[in-house]
């Protein structure tokens, strides 16, 4: 039994097939939010089901000089590596193999995808994806260091480097996002940088390179492209909700149900509201603003930390 | 200064969107618009002086050879670039524009409208 | 100065930045832009040819159709040559509803230039907000005009439509919603900081620069060059109507955005006095179809710059010569002379800085980078096209 | 104000000024029949003020060709016309004195073919690369069916019918 149930985690529950719809359901709320925001109507509900549908259905060109099977290869790595991610998060349910140390796991899990979009642009042999694909890797630099430092920061409070047990922390204390609050905004603008949402969306700038490392990109490998930015908002919106906002594994079924969708929702409509008021950045004022605020940023929080931790 | 622009957007959530969903709901159009050329034709003299303005030949007037004078008016909607010229040139008000401006059709050949006396 | 950079990054004939095709080729290394060269004739629809075959009535309707955003004032200009060819005396009721229209549309034409720069950084809720205003004052030319666009309110001796005493209150009602919105963006919506990071100190074009290139315009005055047909050679109904020209001294996009935005609050004004002041009289003069020998070189103040139709009429009711000499024309040079040493991202911004509106075209498609490098016409490219998917 | 105009090129330049007329206070317009017309553009626009070049228009009348150099300043609008014959018409390049003029010099010389004599750039700019080199759109001896066959083969005429 117990394997059938492992299978219908990975396949079904919190695994892929709800990934996908939570996914692409979350996409059509972000797009809804920015819409109303913006004074529109908004799409329908059913907007990115179709997308992703026609998608499917559209011709898949390969590039001549493109690199048959890298060009084929960086969307599948890139879902993988997100799908993995589900492993060790207790997502209503406890995780289904949780470790010490699968926060470094996550982490980890969590860059695959920027580099699969930076070898696909790279392999397309276009000069605007070449371009795009430059700035992916350079807007992973400036981000990925404050996002580890706002993601260890919890694991350091709780005294543990796995993340259930970091929920456990939170279960008896009340959220880490009242210990850290300036760990909790770093952690929200580094996670808006990781989405590639603006005012950090650099690598495809549609104005400026057309699409970025997507613009070789057409039919089925755009659609999984797509849907694993869809499965990374859920990802990303569930991991601050897990590490800072007490995490949703409540007593019944039904509340932590009703407090996984209300957090992720939350976390959706704060990005959402961040993309409908800023305009986008260039790429090295992007890497200017990372190292000059939000590391130092980072660092005071970890002070206030060993500080708490001598005292406490 | 950084999000200067938040207290309005956040206002935005609770106006009714600016936008419409088209083919359902449509926006009110003027009543002195220029749209679709229409003809009475009734009160035509045949005396081209719209054919000989129009900018883009849309509009030609013929005579019938039947033995009173009789005309008939041409008028290649897909060519014509709404411009009323020719309404204002028409010494008898023959010609007027209606207010609908949904007349776009999938070949030339739909959209050629012929008056007949 | 061709090809001094490792990379020729293409920009256009079809690229999101760009609301008309034109071609920049940039030389560039790494992100920052060596040099930059401009190819137009993407749009161009042999308007001065075509202007030789048709009288002078059906040559208004055709020379008013060269821009979309800048129709009215094709046509005014062009009846205003005509009209001085001719020694018309124009009443001046339909000067002042010219200059009416002629002020609805630079308010159009900026709201429509700021929300496509906004857009250009990113910045889409300010483009989103700026075309929503702009819905406003489109009702309003629709109302005034009969249509949304191509108002064609001018004819030749005067203007077609009369503005009715409750159509001017509505036209007053309008422009104030107007003056409140954009004051919100002069005071918040441009002091966004990531717009601001974006638009401070790129795109410099220093004033001695903006006046040796001859830039007009926003362009220039945003150098801090007051070059303004409005004021200088006055026409229509500016010689009465109390108006400063703005201006400013930053010499970047910035400044271009600021003098657009004040633009648009004085279009406001403007309007105002001229719906409070209309004077009573007829609306037209009824001009003779052929217009005597002689030549006219008649200015306008676009949204964009200085615009010249240089017309040159032999005595029949066909003009000989009608040149046409756009604003965007005369900001090419400087637009090459900016993109220089900035970096990718900031073309698109420079270029949409200059506001262009390219009126001429062709039907040619330059494929780069396949094997052998060559260029095929569009029927070719068809040609090709089809028989690569027969034998697929 | 204008007769004084008239008068300080009178002196400056005497019999070269030809038609002088000014149907209003802000325009001024005349032909120059032959010499400089460099100098004559060069002290309009350094001494007397029209330092501002709105553009150059390439006429045809039938029989010779006129390069109309259109200026503004002071208010006031200049147009000065240069008869250049129809035989082998090529003109001398402003680009030292105005560079904006690149732009306009590289227009006439391929929609008129008045070749400019030392243009630093003459690459063309407006038309397409793939036109024939020795047709000028802008003649009035030239029409649409003077095309050879392979340009847009028959686009244009399927139209028309």
């Amino acid at each position: 039994m117990n394997e059938l149930y492992k299978i219908f985690y990975l396949l079904i529950f919190p695994g892929f097939a709800f990934l996908v719809v939570y996914g692409l359901l979350l996409e059509w709320a972000d797009r809804k939010i920015v819409a109303r925001l913006q004074n529109r109507v908004g799409p329908p509900w059913f907007q990115p089901f179709a997308d992703f549908i026609k998608l499917f259905a559209k011709e898949d060109i390969t590039s001549e000089k493109a690199d048959r099977f890298m060009f084929a290869a960086a969307p599948i790595i890139a879902l993988a590596a997100v799908l993995t991610t589900v492993i060790f998060l207790p997502l209503t349910v406890p995780a289904l193999f949780s470790f010490e140390g699968d926060v470094v796991v996550l982490a980890y899990l969590l860059t695959v995808p920027t580099f699969a979009i930076f070898l696909g642009g790279w392999y397309s042999v276009n000069y605007f994806a070449s371009v795009g694909a430059m700035r992916a890797t350079l807007l992973l630099f400036s981000y990925e260091v404050p996002l580890l430092m706002s993601l260890l920061g919890p694991a350091i409070l709780a005294g543990s480097w796995s993340v259930s047990s970091i929920l456990a922390f939170q279960a008896n204390h009340d959220w880490i996002a009242v210990y850290q609050p300036i760990g909790f905004i770093v952690a929200l603008v580094a996670l808006v940088g990781k989405l590639e949402r603006i005012p950090f969306d650099i690598p495809e700038a549609e104005t400026e390179i057309v699409d970025g490392p997507f613009c070789e990109y057409t039919g089925r490998k755009l659609a999984i492209f797509r849907l694993m930015f869809d499965i990374e908002l859920v990802i990303v919106a569930s991991l601050i909700s897990l590490f800072y906002l007490g995490g949703f594994s409540y007593g019944n079924i039904f509340l932590s149900a009703l407090m996984f969708f209300v957090k992720t929702f939350a976390v959706v409509a704060l990005v959402a509201a961040v993309k409908a008021s800023f305009g986008r950045i260039r790429i090295d004022q992007m890497i200017g603003f990372c190292w000059k605020y939000l590391v130092p940023a980072a660092v005071l929080q970890y002070l206030l930390i060993a500080a708490a931790k001598i005292w406490m | 200064m950084l999000g200067s622009l938040v207290p309005e957007v956040l206002r935005q959530l609770f106006n009714k969107p600016a936008t419409n969903l088209y083919p359902a709901e449509k926006f009110p159009v003027p009543d002195d618009f220029r749209g679709k050329l229409v003809a009475d034709i009734q009160k035509c003299i045949g005396c081209k002086m719209c054919s000989r303005d129009c900018p883009a030949e849309a509009i030609k007037v013929i005579k019938q050879d039947t033995p009173e004078k009789k005309f008939t008016l041409h008028i290649y909607l897909d060519r014509c670039i709404c411009c009323g010229q020719c309404v204002d040139v028409c010494p008898t008000k023959t010609l007027s524009m209606l207010k609908d401006h949904e007349y776009a059709a999938y070949s030339r050949k739909d959209i050629f409208t012929e008056w007949k006396q | 100065m061709h090809h001094t950079g490792d990379i020729t990054f293409p920009v256009g004939p079809q690229h999101p930045a760009l609301k008309e095709p034109e071609f920049f080729s940039f030389d560039v290394d790494g992100e920052k832009v060596v040099s930059a060269d401009i190819r137009l004739g993407y749009s161009h629809r042999g308007i001065e040819k075509g202007c030789e075959e048709r009288t002078y009535i059906q040559a208004l309707y055709l020379v008013e159709r060269i821009c979309g955003i800048c129709s009215h004032s094709h046509a005014t200009v062009f009846c205003q040559g005509v009209e001085e060819l001719m020694g018309l005396e124009v009443p001046k009721r339909s000067l002042y509803i010219r200059t009416i229209v002629g002020e609805l549309e630079r308010i159009h034409s900026h709201l429509l230039w700021f929300g496509v720069a906004a857009h250009e950084v990113g910045y889409d809720t300010m483009f989103m907000y700026s075309w929503r205003d702009r819905e406003i004052v489109m009702d309003l030319l629709e109302l005034a005009t009969g249509n949304r666009v191509n108002y064609s309110i001018n004819t030749i001796g005067g203007v077609r439509r009369d503005l009715t005493k409750d159509q001017g209150q509505i036209l007053k009602e309008g422009i104030g919603e107007i003056e409140k919105k954009v004051l919100y963006y002069m005071n918040v919506g441009i002091q966004e900081k990531t717009f601001m990071m974006r638009v401070k100190d790129v795109g410099v074009i220093s004033k001695e620069v903006t006046e040796k290139l001859a830039a007009c315009g926003p362009t220039a005055r945003g150098s801090g060059v007051p070059l303004d047909a409005r004021r200088d050679d006055p026409y229509a109904a500016y010689g009465e109507i109390p108006f400063e020209v703005v201006t400013s001294d930053k010499c970047d996009v910035l400044g271009r955005t600021l003098v657009r935005i004040g633009e648009v609050l004085e279009s406001c004004k403007i309007i105002k006095y001229a719906i409070d002041n209309l004077p009573e009289g007829p609306i037209a003069v009824k001009a003779p179809r052929k217009v005597p020998e002689g030549e006219v070189f008649a200015r306008y103040e676009t949204p964009r710059g200085e615009l010249v139709h240089y017309i040159k009429s032999n005595g029949t009711e066909k003009p000989e010569r009608v040149k046409v000499r756009a604003p965007s024309l005369g900001n090419v040079m400087p637009v090459k002379y900016m993109l220089e040493g900035y970096n990718i991202a900031d073309i698109p911004i420079i270029l949409a800085a200059i506001d262009p509106c390219f009126s001429c075209a062709d039907r040619m498609v330059r494929i780069e980078g396949t094997r052998n490098n060559r260029e095929m016409n569009w029927q070719q490219l068809r040609a090709y096209g089809i028989n690569w998917y027969k034998n697929k | 104000m204008n007769e004084d105009i008239q008068a300080k090129l009178g002196t400056k330049f005497p019999g070269i000024i030809a038609e002088f007329k000014s149907p209003r206070k802000a325009r001024i317009y005349f032909r120059l029949n032959g010499g400089q017309f460099k100098d004559v553009l060069a002290y309009l626009m350094k001494d007397l003020g029209y330092s501002h070049l709105s553009t150059i228009t390439a006429i045809d009348n039938g029989t010779a060709f006129e390069a109309v150099y259109n200026l503004f300043g002071k208010n006031t609008g200049v147009s000065m016309g240069v008869k250049i014959d129809r035989g082998d018409p090529h003109i001398e390049t402003i680009t030292d004195i105005v560079p904006g003029a690149l732009v306009y010099e590289r227009e006439i010389q391929e929609m008129m073919g008045i070749k400019v004599d030392n243009i630093p750039d003459g690459r063309r700019l407006i038309i397409p690369e793939n036109w024939p080199q020795d047709q000028y759109p802008l003649r009035k001896d030239w029409n649409i069916s003077m095309l050879p066959e392979s340009f847009n083969d028959g686009l244009l005429r399927k139209w028309r019918e």
